[in-house]
């Protein structure tokens, strides 16, 4: 008995049902039965993490059951074809060349378009399943008691069911294009869920700004979709066992629509990231798709250009910011890298800017994180980081790196989605204020928010014991490998290509099939790539110390300190009700027990796995390791021993504890934070500067130094003093301390999000106003006047036959035969 | 005459009856006649059809006529009862008379140069009265009555 | 043939239904307006059982015949199924249609004809003899003048039976015409049949002489007026506005359900000996049609007359169709041009009469919904129906995830197809009518968008008399089923296209399947004259 | 392009001409000009569709047709209705005993019975029914002096195609040159003989070659000594004219014999004809039959509406 059908078709369908009756029954038929909703959304969301356990139990079961020479365990369910346009695309045969990525040219042919509606069962979608299933259903739990006398109650859950069905989706989608559908409507739903006060003007503008933000990301995602199809010919994940007969039908199955295909099925592979020949088309075609598959996932995932609008996005209500913008949605992105692995495997070059823009970010949001007054947007740049941390590991490439990335997505899911949902109990406490200098001192008033959130905050802080030491560390340790790895390797990067390129093998058919060994490096030497890993080392280094900082910063400042309550509270400030507080405790186990639960490397001796590879020492990285994209490729062969970084992990922690006690030293007591700005501010630093005694050290510098002695040799000595001094008094006296004390100070770099939002604002939105504008004359002008013009053309033409139409019968039989006639003429004369 | 000879003498007969018809159908204006010219098409297309089943020695020119004069035998049934039925409405069979629906903008088309109707003066013959002897002062101007029938 | 108990299984479906009509018009006519729900429900479960028998008759057949056997005048065929089921379908929604107020006092006769007509559509779609093809055509024809006249019962509903019914009867003249020339180039009426029976396949392949195109010109111009292509399409727009939601639903749909097939049958697979003249036919008159079409409804204000140019519209994307399977004709690939028509017929087909059942259920008995003004702010007032209406808008466009954009999509790619692959004479003809119709697509979505600008962005009429009513107009439930249907269809098709694809698909290859072989081993010059043992009698009978 | 020295031409140019002034538009005096035109117009079409045979054949021929064109002509011009539909009766007369002429005895006395009996009866009827009082004006004219330009015009192209299709020469086939090989050994022997075949047309049904030979298919009412020597002679005359067939009646030569008595003017043709009727097209009769009560279902709906007071259309103001 194989259950993975029904499962996989059982766990979005029970939010869908939801989600759909929701949205049928509870406006108008069930308007009396208020918690109708919240039930209903209770029940779906527990079916189908029932349903996600069960699968997870199914899929393990196949993997003890892999053999070895099978290493990977997959399961396609095809529901139906959605599309299937036959020759939709003709494709150009690749010319013969010289060039060694040119290894397996594409045959020319026409190419069907099909697109099935199947989904998918392996280690990577079980995985996300679960947190998503189980994240969503505490969530719906605490929604019921968060969102208590909203008008928009049912809305609440129709919308968040929908989510849960999209994401559940999108995680098990079996194609591209069906994960873009999906990547949409998760979209659509935080869109829809941001903006759900939205007659809040800034929940309005912050939907409009997720949204607008998040189409330049799916832009790019679909380009990338794009070119993989015209790459490729197909928009399948995997090797689906479609054979194509050569009638072209026989295969195709019309009334089973449940068909469930074997893993082993033969027939010809065509996934995109199956490992297949063809597939493996690397190069420039390889670095563009990684690179705008990338561009999608630093829309979703909020990564450094795009980062801006999930900070704004916290207007949405709590539970929501919890679900689905800390714990699932915005890790969409991680697990569309991690799915396209063999992709970003195959261009190195790919996988180093990813790291970049996931260091980058991960030390930016943390650097922002550190002002911010607001509680629920700490913690969004908060998880902006920790995201950007995902993707760092990601972009090492490496086996250690991809599953350390999931892991971590994984244990972030539980603590981030506590701390924003002990968030919400403090707002829910004090009447909707979330601003942390209106509220202090919390300890007492909410004992279990508390705790909870200490247990959170540590686990953020990666901490030992807690859940994100460990995934933090095992990021360190794969960028810290791949470092190594990459400075070491250059000796071994032999000249020629195509000896890193792959290995050729003949395999059994005779045909041949590339064994794709490292990827090429093209742009820059791997020693050089080197480097940059060594420095996004320290800056993931430098990022833990400030993660914990302001974790504590946060949590010291509310719960401890003066006790003060806002009086929207309305003078009741309480614990929040048993509903809220049991998903809090529930995730609050999650975050302390699931890291040393899931890892073990630091007990065990590197083992073996049956079928012969390297455990990795950690639960999940093993399973992972049993997805298709994971199991075999260039991948695999950087799978290593698994070992604990003794020293990554004593040194993070140091560094954590002394985020911590920074943090103790600034806040625990009373809060110094705003003594030192306005200090800072009070200029004494500068006026020290300007002294006498300071302008002499300057003088002594080298450089004004080196300047002297020129002008001296140049005889040019007293034009240079003067030049010189003039130029001291204007750059030290006027300019600097102007654009540090008002823009540039660290201290309000930092709180205003190093301005990103007014560079987009004057770099993006205000240009493209400008040449709206310019557009909007030029169109009105010149353009509007010829597509009136052409616009014209049917309405004149219309028209024109219109004329023709004039009700008179025996003219519309004159036209009828004379019509003949000419037709009759046409063929005779001209076909004679 | 030659097979050759008989088969183009019918063809063009029946292009001749088709071609008749067809012009009436779209220069008369009664309704019916219309109608009449639709059938004389049919009866074009029947000589033509015999002509080619007596050329090629085969049956089936010759049942599709039959089948073609049955459905001219349908379509005059539904014709005919729809075309009483337009009558009683309009109390015309002109065809240009059915002109509402149009193309909005359009204007209605007018006859032109319409001939005088020529308004003669008409005496209807009157029948006798059936069953029973007319009486002789029944009849007042019995004279008269006879020179005009 | 008589003996022949696969004729009477083949014939099951017509047979049920033609029992079912004349005993709804026989008891009509005892129980006069009081029985007409009672009938309905029989006429809709003959249906049923109709397309029961459908399945029974010729679910054992259909395998085998697409392998080619030769099934005489009744052709038995997927291409035939897929028609027939297509038909049946549109005659339900149609019975369903039938609205209680306006068609009781005739509703049994309604019926009855409604009935018959889809009789007619299923005799067409699978008639493989010049008179059966056109006996099935006139089937469609006879009961669709009477019900044009009963649809309405005023001046404009005299107006437009009087309009449709000479100016079809003109078309049946011509196709009539063109008819008799084929029979008397091939000496038979067989369209298609084996080596060694005559027929005009052969004939015309064998000596593609200047009658083939008289004749082949003047059967296209008959099927061009069921079809509503242009210059034979004057009628629709003029008898669309006379007449009521149910009728134009029937004009729509039934005669270019019966004319495509018949199109497909006689003139693409029937005349490849011509196929030149076929395609560069179709072509020219695909160009036309839906140029014609989508430029006049632009700016229409009568929703009925609006759909009128879009029908004529959709009739010349069928075209596209017709004209790469004719231009792919005798290829041993195929190319899905007919497929591609076939699948665009269904999908247009059921949102165009559930376009007009949504309609129908918005009026009731005193109310009618005519203009656009009349379903201004229908979103708000009503949203189901409105809903409704904006699918089939959208699927009529090609909006994507619609039945129709699966339709527009897979008739381009079959032209561009033909295009890249057909000879190279072709390329530009192709190439340009994929690129016309691209544009004319996107001409279309400016009409249909805008009736969904006026079903949701409009206010509704101030005055409620101007409102169409919402509570439960009589026999506008059964409309809204009707409506509810399609719209389910439309959606179902547009998530899961494979299966009616792959029963055009099918339908197609069933076609190839009794093509002859390439035309190389036929002599170019050869006798003109059918075969003579067919002649005699002697030698070899046709199975009768 | 136009071949002006062809009566043909001449002929359509002429039938255009008598038709266009026939129509009702105008006076007597140009009707009856347009009548004489379109005499003119039919003699031409005589002279340029010649006929061969003996004259009495030709005259009966040529005297139906007469009738048939002529009286359609005359019903397409009248100007009342009743006229129309009595000329339209003799036309199908005419048509009926061109029927007969062709062997078709059946379809001419159901031409007769049932069109000119009871179609047109009906029309008559139906004419006096819905024919008001007075002359109608209507009848007199044309919607417009473009549409009698258009109208008459679309007629004579149709004509022009035709008579063009029936004029052009036609690539010769198989059974041309057999035919003219035929004619040409007849010529070249009938002074040698008593009997000549005198159009070999006319005995020729039909001959196709292929690649098994050249088969030719006679009408079996020619002298069999006469036979004997075409078969004999047939291969070499083909040989100065068409080499290929030649070579195919070398290969192999097959004369058959078939009695056109056999078909279309079979004694028991009527019998033959409902074999025919109902064998090959029996599912077309059903059909037929079907649509005939379609129709009639049709008609009594629409008459009993039409005699039903009107009812405004739902919810229209009347």
């Amino acid at each position: 008995m194989d259950r993975i059908g029904p499962l996989l078709v059982v766990i979005p369908a029970a939010p869908l049902i939801s989600a759909v009756a929701i949205a049928l029954l509870a406006p108008r038929l069930l308007r009396g039965i208020r918690e109708f909703p919240a039930f209903l959304t209770i029940a779906a969301f527990g079916v189908s993490l029932i349903a996600s356990l069960l699968l997870l139990r199914e899929v393990t079961y196949h993997h003890d059951h892999v053999g070895p020479g099978s290493p990977s365990f997959e399961r396609v369910v095809r529901l139906w074809t959605w599309a299937d346009a036959r020759d939709a695309y003709w494709q150009r045969p690749a010319l013969p060349s010289d060039d060694p990525r040119a290894e397996s040219p594409i045959e020319g042919g026409s190419r069907d378009f099909t697109i099935d509606i199947a989904l998918r069962a392996d280690a990577l979608t079980a995985t996300m399943l679960v947190m998503v299933t189980f994240i969503s259903t505490l969530v719906a739990v605490f929604g019921m008691g968060y969102m208590q006398g909203d008008r928009g109650f049912w809305r609440f859950f129709a919308y968040v069911s929908l989510f849960v069905f999209s994401m559940t989706m999108l995680v098990s989608a079996s194609n591209f294009l069906l994960l873009f559908v999906f990547w949409e409507a998760v979209g659509l739903c935080s869109y829809l869920l941001i903006g759900f006060w939205y007659g809040k003007p800034s929940a309005a503008s912050a939907g409009k700004k997720a949204f607008l933000v998040n189409r330049v990301g799916d832009f790019g995602f679909a380009l990338g979709l794009f070119l993989i199809w015209t790459t490729y010919g197909t928009l399948d994940f995997h090797s689906s066992a479609r054979v194509r007969s050569d009638d072209g039908g026989s295969e195709r199955r019309i009334l089973d629509s449940l068909t469930t295909v074997p893993a082993g099925a033969t027939g010809v592979a065509w996934g995109v990231l199956s490992r297949d020949a063809e597939s493996y088309r690397h190069g420039a075609i390889g670095l563009a798709i990684c690179l705008l598959l990338l561009v999608g996932a630093c829309g979703k995932s909020a990564q450094f250009p795009l980062h801006v609008w999930l900070p704004d996005a916290m207007e949405g209500p709590t539970p929501v910011s919890a679900l689905i913008h800390a714990a699932t949605m915005v890790t969409a992105g991680i697990y569309m890298i991690a799915r396209c692995t063999p992709l970003f495997t195959a261009s190195p070059e790919a996988q180093v800017v990813v790291a970049c823009v996931g260091g980058f970010t991960a030390l930016l949001a943390a650097l922002i994180a550190l002002t911010q007054f607001d509680l629920k947007r700490v913690l969004a740049y908060s998880t902006v980081s920790q995201l950007g941390y995902m993707f760092l590991a990601l972009g090492a490439g490496t086996f250690a790196g991809v599953t350390s990335g999931m892991f971590h997505l994984f244990t972030h899911a539980f603590f981030k989605a506590l701390l924003f949902l002990g968030s919400g109990s403090v707002m829910h406490a004090m009447g909707n204020v979330i601003d942390m200098r209106r509220f202090g001192g919390l300890r007492k008033v909410m004992p279990i928010t508390h705790w909870t959130f200490l247990i959170g905050c540590l686990a953020l802080a990666g901490l030992p014991p807690f859940a994100g030491f460990w995934s933090k560390d095992a990021i360190l340790g794969a960028v810290h490998d791949r470092a190594h790895a990459l400075s070491g390797a250059h000796a071994a990067h032999d000249a020629t290509n195509l000896a890193a390129h792959g290995r050729e093998r003949a395999d059994d058919g005779g045909t041949r099939v590339v064994e794709p060994g490292e990827g090429v490096w093209t742009l820059w030497t791997p020693e050089q790539a080197a480097g940059v890993y060594q420095w996004l080392y320290c800056a993931a280094l430098l990022t833990a110390g400030l993660t914990a900082l302001y974790t504590f910063r946060a949590f010291f400042m509310t719960f401890y300190g003066a006790r003060q309550i806002p009086p929207e509270a309305g003078g009741h400030a309480h614990e929040s009700p048993a509903v809220m507080t049991a998903p809090l405790v529930v995730l609050a186990v999650c975050a302390v027990s699931v890291g040393w639960f899931l890892d073990h490397s630091y007990q065990s001796d590197p083992s073996y796995l049956p079928g012969g590879r390297a455990s990795s020492g950690n639960v999940l990285g093993d399973f992972l390791g049993y997805a298709p994209q994971l199991a075999g490729g260039a991948i695999a062969a950087t799978r290593t021993p698994g070992r604990f970084h003794f020293d990554v992990a004593a040194i993070s922690a140091l560094i954590a504890l002394g985020g911590i006690a920074f943090a103790a030293f600034l806040y625990l007591e009373d809060r110094r934070e705003a003594d030192m700005a306005s200090a800072f501010l009070r200029f004494h630093w500068y006026r020290r500067m300007l002294d006498a005694d300071s302008i002499a050290r300057i003088r002594r510098w080298k450089s004004v130094d080196a300047v002297n002695r020129w002008a001296d040799r140049l005889r040019l000595g007293w034009l240079a003093r003067i030049v010189g001094r003039g130029v001291l008094v204007v750059v030290w006296v006027v300019t600097v301390p102007l654009i540090l004390t008002q823009f540039a100070s660290p201290y309000r770099l930092s709180q205003d999000k190093f301005y990103f939002d007014e560079i987009y604002d004057w770099t993006m939105v205000r240009p493209l106003r400008w040449i709206a504008d310019l557009c909007a004359a030029l169109d009105r002008w010149v353009i509007d006047g010829t597509v009136n013009m052409v616009g014209r053309i049917p309405v004149v033409t219309g028209n024109l036959m219109r004329s023709l139409h004039i009700g008179l019968l025996p003219f519309y039989a004159v036209s009828m035969a004379l019509g003949v006639l000419v037709l009759v003429l046409a063929r005779t004369l001209w076909g004679s | 005459m030659n097979e050759r000879e008989l088969l183009d003498g019918y063809l063009l007969l029946g292009g001749l009856l088709f071609a008749i018809g067809l012009v009436g159908f779209l220069v008369r204006r009664n309704l019916i006649v219309m109608f009449l010219c639709a059938e004389m098409m049919l009866q074009g297309v029947a000589v033509s059809l015999v002509a080619w089943s007596r050329f090629r020695h085969n049956w089936d020119g010759q049942s599709m006529v039959l089948f073609i004069i049955a459905i001219a035998a349908c379509e005059a049934a539904v014709g005919l009862a729809l075309i009483l039925a337009l009558f009683q409405r309009s109390r015309t069979l002109d065809v240009a008379y059915w002109q509402d629906l149009r193309e909005p903008g359009q204007s209605r088309r007018v006859d032109r140069g319409v001939p005088e109707e020529r308004r003669e003066e008409r005496i209807w013959p009157r029948l006798t009265p059936a069953g029973v002897m007319p009486r002789e002062d029944q009849d007042k101007n019995k004279e008269t009555h006879r020179a005009r029938v | 043939m008589l003996t022949d108990p696969r004729t009477i299984a083949w014939l099951g479906p017509e047979i049920v239904l033609i029992a079912a009509a004349t005993g709804i018009v026989v008891a009509g006519a005892f129980l006069r307006g009081s029985a007409f729900a009672t009938m309905r429900i029989i006429a809709a479960v003959s249906i049923l059982a109709a397309g029961a028998a459908l399945r029974v008759g010729e679910a054992n057949h259909w395998m085998t015949t697409e392998t080619g056997e030769w099934t005489g005048p009744l052709v038995c065929d997927p291409l035939g199924f897929l028609v027939r089921h297509l038909a049946l379908f549109a005659g339900l929604l149609l019975t369903l249609m039938l609205s209680r107020g306006a068609d009781e006092r005739d509703g049994t006769e309604t019926l009855g004809l409604i009935l018959f007509l889809t009789v007619g559509a299923m005799i067409a779609a699978r008639a493989n003899e010049l008179v059966l093809v056109f006996l099935g055509l006139e089937l469609v024809s006879i009961p669709t003048y009477a019900l044009l006249y009963l649809g309405r019962n005023d001046r404009d509903g005299s107006e437009a039976s009087a309009k449709y019914f000479f100016l079809s009867i003109l078309s049946s003249a011509f196709f009539l015409y063109g008819a008799s020339f084929l029979y008397g180039i091939a000496g038979t009426t067989w369209i298609t049949a084996p080596e060694g029976i005559a027929s005009i396949r052969d004939a015309v392949s064998r000596d593609p002489q200047p009658f083939a195109m008289l004749g082949l010109a003047l059967v296209v111009a008959g099927l061009g007026f069921k079809l509503a292509a242009v210059p034979f399409h004057f009628y629709a727009p003029d008898v669309y506005q006379g007449t009521n939601h149910r009728n134009a639903a029937i004009l729509a749909v039934m005669p270019k359900v019966a004319g495509l097939a018949v199109l497909i049958r006689l003139v693409v697979m029937g005349l490849p000996g011509v196929r030149n003249e076929v395609w560069q036919l179709a072509l020219v008159l695909s160009v036309l049609t839906m140029t014609v079409g989508n430029v006049c409804a632009l700016w229409q204000t009568d929703l009925r007359r609006m759909m009128a140019y879009s029908s004529i519209a959709h009739a010349g994307y069928l075209l596209i169709g017709i004209a790469v399977g004719a231009a792919a004709v005798g290829d041993p690939l195929p190319y899905g041009g007919v497929a591609a028509s076939v699948y665009y017929l269904c999908v247009y087909s059921v949102a165009t009469i559930g376009l007009f059942a949504a309609l129908q259920s918005l009026g009731d008995g005193s109310r009618r919904v005519d203009s656009l003004d009349h379903v201004a702010g229908l979103g708000v007032t009503d949203p189901w129906k409105a809903a409704a209406l904006a699918v089939f808008l959208f699927s009529l466009a090609g909006i994507p995830p619609l039945a129709g954009f699966w339709g527009k999509l897979t008739l381009f790619t079959t032209a561009i197809g033909q295009a890249l692959r057909g000879e190279s004479s072709m390329t530009p003809w192709f190439l340009g009518l994929a690129l016309i119709a691209v544009a004319n697509a996107t001409i279309a979505a400016a009409y249909y968008l805008r009736v969904v600008g006026y079903l949701y962005f409009r206010t509704p009429p101030a005055t409620s008399a101007d409102l169409p009513s919402q509570s439960g107009p009589a026999g506008g439930l059964a409309a809204f089923l009707a409506a509810f249907l399609a719209a389910f269809l439309v959606l179902a098709i547009g998530l899961h296209q494979g299966p009616l694809a792959e029963w055009a698909d099918r339908g197609e290859r069933g076609l190839r399947a009794l093509e002859p072989p390439p035309a190389a081993a036929v002599r170019a010059t050869g006798p003109q004259h059918a075969d003579i043992a067919d002649r005699r009698g002697s030698l070899r009978e046709p199975p009768e | 392009m136009i071949a002006w020295d062809q009566p043909a031409t001449w002929a359509v140019v002429l039938f255009a001409i008598g038709l266009g002034l026939m129509v009702p538009n105008g006076s007597m005096r140009r009707r009856a000009i347009g009548a004489v035109v379109g005499l003119a117009s039919l003699a031409c079409f005589s002279a340029a569709f010649p006929v061969s045979g003996p004259w009495l054949d030709r005259a009966v021929f040529r005297i139906l047709a007469l009738i048939a064109v002529g009286s359609a002509a005359a019903s397409v011009s009248m100007r009342n209705a009743v006229y129309a539909a009595v000329w339209f009766a003799i036309c199908l007369l005419g048509v009926a005993g061109l029927f007969l002429y062709q062997g078709a005895q059946f379809l001419g006395v159901v031409t007769v019975v049932v069109y000119a009996g009871a179609i047109v009866v009906t029309f008559l009827f139906v004419i006096m029914l819905a024919q008001p009082t007075g002359q109608m004006v209507y009848d007199r004219i044309t919607w417009g002096g473009e549409a009698k330009i258009l109208g008459v015009g679309a007629g004579a192209l149709l004509v022009a195609i035709v008579t063009g299709l029936l004029t052009t020469d036609r690539p010769p086939d198989d059974r041309d040159r057999v035919a003219s090989a035929i004619a040409a050994w007849d010529a070249r022997t009938a002074p040698s003989r008593s009997d000549g075949i005198a159009g070999a047309e006319w005995y020729l049904v039909d001959a196709r070659a292929d690649d098994g030979g050249l088969r030719v298919v006679l009408r079996n009412d020619l002298p069999p000594v006469l036979l004997d020597r075409l078969r004999a002679a047939l291969p070499h005359e083909l040989e100065s004219g068409d080499a290929p067939l030649a070579a195919a009646a070398r290969k192999q030569l097959d004369i058959e014999f078939l009695s056109i008595e056999d078909n279309v003017l079979h004694p028991n043709h009527v019998a033959l004809l409902g074999r025919n009727l109902y064998g090959r097209h029996l599912i077309s009769v059903e059909i037929a039959g079907t649509v005939l009560l379609a129709a009639l279902v049709g008609a009594i709906a629409v008459a009993m509406r039409a005699r039903r007071a009107e009812r405004p259309y739902e919810g229209e103001a009347a």
